[in-house]
């Protein structure tokens, strides 16, 4: 057979890949670790290394006031949308009320519909009543949306949850939150986790609302305040990629942590489509 | 006092009726067996009972209480589910412990009854494991211990060794059967397996489309089958059955055809066409001597030789087919003729038309 | 999405059926009913306001005023806000498409092999769907400079010819964009399409071999059709991304060269942000959220064609 | 005691080292004049300011002093939208107009309440006096042999020569889209005469862009760009980097605006010079895109406008001046006979010129709230060739007639 | 001429040895049965037939050519998986089309066969479906079909029957053997079901832990196991083993404790200790006069009453278990004492330290 050819070949393009993947933010990695002074071009090799350009950085572009900013955003997102997701995910996966059906699919067009359509009257009316330049200005509709998905994305769970653990429990004698919290949010998981770091990034990632909310920049978030600190040390690369790299740091440890819950509960049962 | 009574009790699923006005009256302590083909209502029988689904007509009572209207929760059962339902995140401990909590039974009594169960199935190693690090077969014996911590009012078993193999599930089979005897709680269990269903059950309700065919005990439903289809289901080899008429001539008998089966000292009350249910251990082959009707003569259409015994599918007279039992060291090929005789006595007799047993 | 079916399924109760006594029925509105009203408050009536101002001039300062459809009439026939669309076409051929082919060419290599450190792979692969676009845009921006690694690496591999100012090129510049967003997109594709060629049973492979089927019949009679939810999903999600792409385009090119990478989305902001034009930005949003929803409707429905 | 104030200033030069340097310092001055008020400074870039600042002004928490860009799209708008506070009053109680030409108030600040720029109410003053010229690498012109140049054609010339010796003639970048104007308007300004150009700008009746001065203007444009006379890959290119190429040398000259001076100064020496773009009309002096600095103004939520002004006066007052051009940059009021030396001088003298001879036109990009958009990208393509000068100057009245006609 | 020979075939996962020196001459037209208990190996004997695993050492044949080296597609054989493996998304008829489209057959002649094969199983009506509309059953043949239209040079099926209900399981497997016989293609079989190994088989391949442990015909194998583990493995109630000592006294008889099983006629050759394995057909509650030798007596375990017959456990003198096979309707409870004999003719011996049948 040809076995170890094909093999050769599979195990060349998943690497040829990987380094295609990788090969940006490693640049940006020797980068960023270049001094502040230095003449950078390319994929050069630091030296020596230095974070002094992470410092100088970080100083110039007060990126901890706004990293603060997002930690808090995002938090508050998470959380918020997770349970109320998840109520909502639970009543559309277990049960049987009129006018659920209904009710989901206007869920579901939250999913779709691209939020940039609503941003022009959040803006506006937020403004009126004071949201703008507030936290609560992005958090509110960044939740908003989160539930959208994650109504989606809990509802496919619960439904592919085998329905005798519900019944099991059920003749256990556990009432419907008690189904809920004791039996289905330990057996889900990894769903709920991916669900997390899903809404984690998109949250902490997005540029437009916290572009448009926060305009007034006495808060900023972290991506904001980047794009800022880009438009005014445009050429100095070493300074943009500490930057860039503190920005989706958090992200990043995020992702690495739970990379493996998350991965898996990407692909298994919840996406089924 | 645990009985249970199903009083004309009905389930539809849109157009399919999955129940059929089942009345069914369980006593206190009974193991009662439903057995029936896929799809003739056990399951929904089991379901209404634990409240799982809504009748769609009729009552059930738990004890003294009609229990229509009453939550799962509230009719303190347990229900062991063909596929274990075991909570996965869960020790096995927690699993037997779960419904326990639910009950609000103080921590030191939880503890001695969840050990205690763990004991009687064996499964006291396997405590601190979760569901996914057990075989087949524990995890088959933790949801059934899950049922039997709770000391509750009934157990509901649905198919609950279906998926063991052979020599497992004959174990577990006496295990469950002792642990019931012994705390004496009323059982209502559903399989599909025959030997389960004569060696376990006080009483066996076989169920066809979703309508009791008959109600006893082994034995009975084995050796008086109330009609046609009982008769077909229980036993293998089935029963074979053979139109013919009764009554001509001056001594009784049964004829088809050239078939003429004299009923000898054993009457016939009901002349006209009747159906004739023969078992194969009543249709032996053929030896001189021995007290059956017989000879009849038959063309081999198929032979099973399962070693212990052989079964001989034959084709009589007029087409009438029978399965004979012969040893099973017997020599014979498709298309050989055989004698064979019937043992009278042992015959069942069904009215043509309606295949309800006749009595004889 | 087989959500829907499912709904109806559920939902197809006749009447005679009993529920389950003690099944919880009310109570599920009370579940949905937190959710709902945020959910309600901060996007459906957004979104109704969106439909209102689409039928106004308005500034965004000033009051507004009523003029029916000419906000729409300018979408569809003002070149420069039309282009947007057709560039945003162009991008799901780059964040849509392609990550598609590469992720399908990886799911029919791998779907019959056991691969040593796949986790890792996947897990690298997927990176960059993890970074902030516009931290993305930042670095690309960087490495498509006129004397950037790109186009250094390009000279030093005697290439020089075709090293250009990729960003500020009217050619190069949307399929520049474009190709980043390959980058970002195509981890994901790969990750769910190898792990949907995965669930497919071996059997399945199995069957088509005794069968004499060879390698491409065997990717044609089993993993395409068995990989069709996963396709689904992962279209869905990167058509969305490229139809509504963003924060690429400010961060890179701010719709340059001329208004060469313009999309929707920038179109929009600009609009009702900065020249004072929040109608037409309204309108704008809604066209696209129905071309999304087309978009999304026509690939589940050509997904579930392709099983029946 | 005083309770302490915050002032919240914002500036739209991010960026720009030295300048902003200049503006803390007078922060600083400001605050020991007035115990108890805290300056919290912003900084913004330029093109975030002007992406963002109607949005900003609008919200309920806007900087209490702030730049603004000159022109429809942003003073005019604002205005309109009444987000600014009109600053006749204090410009009459300070005296505001004794300090700066009428010319230049009016370019900087004054709007109607419709929104139409170059009359109206006072809104907006500037601390410093920007004007886009020619800065060019003294030893790179010695190199090749030539003088500083004194006509467009001299300076044509000059191109050609440094392109054959294989320099960069003009560093040039135009991915950020907006340094385009100032490279095409230059040329327009050396063709045109400034009022003509100014005008058009302020949308006086009647006027349009399809003119024989525009075409002149696109067709040099293009034809330097398709003979290579900007940097290599300049529509690919930022701003700050190719800025950053001439400063380290990488070209003959740049053309871009004179708040790079300072900048320039530190980086270049002695070696740098500035200069207006010469006139093609023989004789003429040349005009430029000239205006104040980004124009300070007090948004109509601010919250403590008395002290706004009383900091917006500090800023362009006399006092104020010296420390900017001392601070190497160009102070609004022509302050001193001395010019000082080096590009600095250039720069000031170069503005003292233009006030003198009332040269300065604003911004093309301030005619219409559209035109940024519209301009930019027409640039951009006729760089590329997309573009003819003909319909270039077309694409230019579509949206500036259109404008000009509702 | 399709004969089949595995030659010393032999596959290694890893550690795990799945097939061990497998030697086997199949013969062409031959219906073989492979059984054995789970993991012993069957499938793995199946898949390397089929080419789709790599034998790890030996060889194996189809009709004349060694196939160690070739292709699945190249090796014209069909075979039907446990699972089925339906392609989803094509109907019945292009399921049983596929692999003669892939053999280039012409349009007429697919249809030709198509429909022969469907008729054949009875799916003529079910052409049109896509495998996720059909019932169990009905995937179960046309995964039997997709192989029967083939005309391949060997039909190789793993464990096709497992998921049908008893009734349809009885029926289909008369089908494939009439099948089988009318095209008289070669045929290996995989099964764990005792009733399909005895009743299908023309001969039966007894696998264990990769090994082989007896092949022969089935009446053979019941009648002749070549060892305890072919012994207990075939027939059920299992065949009960005593170890006893034999030889000593004057007359030949088997002794453990207290019991004596006089071997009268019978001699036995090999004196020392023997493991004596006893049939329940050959373990009959006592009757005077029956041939048997005994009676015995022995304490009552448990009782299983499948109707036909029932099956008592008993234990003996010593702690020896056998398994009587009484009449149907005996009535009898746990801790009676019965008396029994026992068919001395039809006890088998095994060497006490291999388990191998010594020749008697
Ligand atoms: N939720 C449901 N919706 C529609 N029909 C149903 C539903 N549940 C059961 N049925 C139908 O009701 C009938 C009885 O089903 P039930 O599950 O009680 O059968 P069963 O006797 O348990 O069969 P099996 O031995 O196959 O488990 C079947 O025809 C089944 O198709
Ligand atoms: N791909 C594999 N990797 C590792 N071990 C395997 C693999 N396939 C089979 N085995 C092992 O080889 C042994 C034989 O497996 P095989 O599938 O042939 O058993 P079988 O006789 O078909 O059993 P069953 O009746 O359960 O299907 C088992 O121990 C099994 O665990
Ligand atoms: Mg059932
Ligand atoms: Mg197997």
């Amino acid at each position: 057979m040809s076995g170890t050819l094909e093999r050769a070949v599979n195990y060349g393009l998943l690497v040829l890949f990987s380094v295609l993947a990788l090969a940006p933010i490693a640049g940006i990695l020797l980068t960023a670790f270049h001094g502040p002074d230095a003449v950078v071009s390319g994929f050069a090799i630091p030296d020596p290394f230095t974070l002094d350009s992470f410092r100088q950085a970080w100083k110039e572009g007060a990126f901890g006031s706004s990293l603060w900013t997002s930690a808090m955003i995002t938090s508050t997102t998470v959380a918020l949308s997770t349970v109320l997701s998840l109520l909502t995910g639970y009543a559309f996966g277990t049960m049987r009320f009129r006018g659920s059906s209904f009710l989901f699919y206007v869920f579901l067009f939250g999913l779709l519909m691209p939020f940039e359509a609503t941003i022009i009257p959040l803006y506006f009316d937020f403004r009126r009543i004071g949201l703008t330049d507030t936290v609560w200005g992005v958090i509110l509709p960044s939740t908003a949306l989160s539930i959208a998905f994650g109504t989606f994305w809990m509802r496919a769970f619960f439904l592919s949850a085998p329905r005798s653990l519900i019944e099991a429990a059920r003749i256990d004698g556990a009432s419907s939150l008690g189904v809920l919290v004791r039996v289905l949010l330990p057996y889900g998981r990894p769903a709920i986790l991916t669900m997390v770091v899903l809404v984690f990034m998109w949250t902490w990632n997005d540029f437009l609302l916290s572009l448009v909310m926060l305009s007034g920049q006495n808060i900023l978030t972290a991506p904001l305040s980047l794009v800022f600190f880009q438009t005014q040390r445009q050429t100095h690369v070493q300074l943009l990629a500490a930057a860039s790299i503190i920005v989706a740091f958090p992200v990043l440890l995020v992702y690495v942590f739970l990379q493996r819950h998350f991965i898996r509960g990407m692909v298994s049962g919840s996406l089924k489509g | 006092m645990t009985s249970i009574s199903y009083d004309r009790a009905a389930k539809r699923f849109g157009d399919v009726v999955a129940l059929n006005d089942l009345s069914l009256e369980i006593a206190d302590g009974e193991f009662m067996v439903l057995v029936g083909p896929s799809g003739s209502g056990k399951t929904t029988a089991l379901r209404l009972l634990a409240g799982l689904e809504g009748l769609s007509a009729g009552h059930i009572r738990i004890g003294d209480e009609v229990v229509d209207r009453v939550a799962p929760r509230r009719r303190n059962i347990a229900m062991v589910f063909q596929d274990y339902a075991l909570y996965p995140q869960m020790s096995v401990r927690e699993n037997l412990a779960f419904g326990l909590k639910m009950a609000k039974i103080p921590r030191s009594e939880i503890d001695r009854r969840v050990f205690s169960a763990a004991e009687a199935l064996g499964i006291e190693e396997l405590l601190g494991r979760k569901p996914r690090q057990l075989s087949g077969g524990q995890r088959q014996r933790v949801a059934l211990g899950r049922a039997l911590v709770r000391e509750p009012k009934a157990f509901l078993m649905d198919e609950p060794l279906s998926n063991l193999d052979a020599k497992l599930r004959a174990q577990t089979r006496g295990e469950i059967r002792r642990l019931q005897r012994a705390v004496g709680t009323t059982t209502v269990y559903v399989t599909h397996d025959q030997v389960e269903a004569m060696t376990m059950g006080d009483r066996i309700a076989v169920m066809s489309q979703g309508r009791l065919e008959q109600v006893g005990d082994p034995d009975t439903v084995y050796s008086h089958p109330a009609n046609t289809f009982v008769a077909t289901f229980i036993g293998s080899p089935a029963m074979s059955l053979v139109a013919m008429s009764s009554g001509a001539g001056a001594a009784p008998a049964l004829t088809r055809g050239d078939l003429r089966v004299p009923l000898g000292e054993r009457g016939l009350d009901v002349p006209g066409e009747v159906i004739v249910g023969v078992r194969p251990e009543h249709c032996r082959p053929w030896v001189d001597g021995a007290s059956l009707a017989g000879p009849f003569s038959g063309r081999v259409e198929y032979v099973e030789a399962l070693g212990r015994e052989t079964f001989i599918g034959v084709e009589a007279a007029d087409g009438a087919r029978f399965v004979i039992e012969a040893e099973g060291n017997v020599r014979i090929g498709i298309g050989d003729t055989v004698a064979f005789g019937l043992a009278v006595g042992s015959l069942h007799l069904f009215d043509a038309t309606t295949g309800v047993a006749l009595a004889t | 999405m087989t959500a829907a079916a499912s709904v109806e399924a559920a939902g197809g109760r006749h009447r005679g059926d009993v529920r389950p006594p003690g099944e919880p029925r009310r109570i599920g509105y009370l579940y949905v009913l937190p959710g709902l009203l945020v959910y309600a408050a901060f996007v459906l009536v957004p979104f109704g306001h969106t439909l209102w101002i689409s039928f106004h001039a308005w500034d965004g300062i000033t009051p507004s005023a009523w003029v029916g459809l000419d906000n729409y009439r300018r979408v569809f026939t003002d070149p420069q806000v039309r282009e947007t669309f057709t560039h945003a076409l162009v991008l799901v051929l780059f964040y849509a498409l392609l990550p598609l082919v590469l992720g399908l060419l990886l799911a029919a290599l791998l779907s019959r092999m056991r691969v040593r450190g796949i986790s890792v792979f996947r897990a690298v692969l997927f990176l960059p769907q993890v970074v902030a676009l516009v931290s993305v845009g930042i670095v690309w921006r960087w490495i498509l400079a006129p004397d950037g690694p790109l186009n250094e690496g390009l000279r030093a591999a005697g290439l020089g010819s075709s090293a250009r100012p990729w960003l500020g090129d009217f050619g190069w510049a949307l399929p520049s964009v474009g190709l980043v967003g390959t980058w970002v997109m195509f981890g994901l594709a790969m990750v769910l399409l190898v792990a949907g060629a995965q669930k497919i049973p071996t059997s399945l492979y199995d069957a088509a071999r005794v069968d004499g089927a060879g390698p491409v019949r065997e990717f044609f009679v089993v993993t395409l059709p068995g990989l069709r939810n996963e396709i689904v999903v992962v279209l869905v999600l990167t058509t969305t991304a490229a139809l509504r792409s963003f924060d690429l385009v400010y961060v890179m090119t701010g719709g340059g060269p001329g208004t060469s990478t313009s999309v929707p989305s920038y179109r929009l902001y600009t609009a009702a942000f900065q020249t004072g034009e929040a109608g037409l930005g309204a309108a704008i949003g809604i066209v696209l959220a129905i071309a999304i929803f087309i978009v999304a409707f026509a690939i589940t429905r050509v997904g579930e064609r392709s099983s029946t | 005691a005083r309770s302490a104030t915050t002032l919240v200033v914002q500036d739209g030069e991010g960026g720009n080292v030295a300048r902003i340097a200049a503006l803390k310092q007078l922060d600083r001055l400001f605050e020991k004049a007035n115990p108890g008020v805290t300056i919290k400074h912003i900084s913004k870039s330029y093109s975030d300011l002007v992406k963002t600042d109607a949005l900003q002004l609008s919200g309920s928490n806007p900087p209490d002093v702030t730049h603004v860009n000159q022109g429809l799209g942003d003073l005019g708008q604002l205005v309109k939208a009444k987000l600014l506070t009109p600053l006749d009053g204090y410009a009459a109680k300070w005296g505001w107009g004794k300090r700066q030409s009428a010319a230049l108030l009016t370019i900087d600040g004054r709007a109607t309440p419709k929104g139409q720029i170059g009359s109206g109410s006072l809104y907006g003053i500037s601390t410093t006096g920007d004007w886009v010229g020619v800065f060019y690498n003294k030893a790179k012109l010695k190199a090749l042999g030539i003088g500083v140049p004194r006509t467009l054609a001299e300076f044509e010339t000059a191109l050609a020569a440094a392109k054959t010796a294989g320099e960069t003639p003009i560093a040039f970048g135009n991915l950020d889209k907006w340094p385009g104007i100032h490279e095409f308007q230059s040329v327009l300004m050396a063709v045109a005469p400034a009022a003509q150009v100014g005008s058009t700008i302020f949308g006086k009746k009647g006027s349009k862009w399809s003119t024989a001065a525009v075409l002149k203007a696109a067709g040099t444009v293009q034809k330097w760009a398709q003979a290579g006379y900007y940097s290599d890959g300049f529509s690919g290119l930022g701003y700050d980097d190719a800025t950053k190429k001439f400063q380290q040398g990488g070209a003959v000259f740049t053309i871009t605006g004179t708040w790079k001076t300072g900048d320039m100064a530190s980086s270049l020496k002695d070696n740098v010079g500035l200069m207006l773009l010469p006139s093609a009309r023989a004789g003429k002096t040349p005009g430029a895109l000239a205006s104040g600095g980004l124009a300070w103004a007090i948004p109509a939520k601010a919250k403590n406008k008395e002290l706004s002004a009383k900091y917006i006066d500090f800023i362009t007052s006399p006092a104020a001046a010296k420390v900017i051009q001392a601070a190497g940059d160009v102070p609004a009021i022509v302050v001193t006979a001395k010019p000082g030396s080096g590009v600095r001088g250039d720069a000031i003298t170069g503005w003292a010129k233009l006030s003198k001879t009332n040269a300065m036109a604003g911004y093309m990009d301030w005619a219409t709230p559209t035109f940024y958009d519209t301009i930019t990208a027409a640039i951009q393509e006729l760089m590329a060739g997309k573009l003819t000068p003909a319909s270039f100057a077309k694409k230019l009245d579509g949206d500036y007639l259109k404008f000009h006609s509702t």
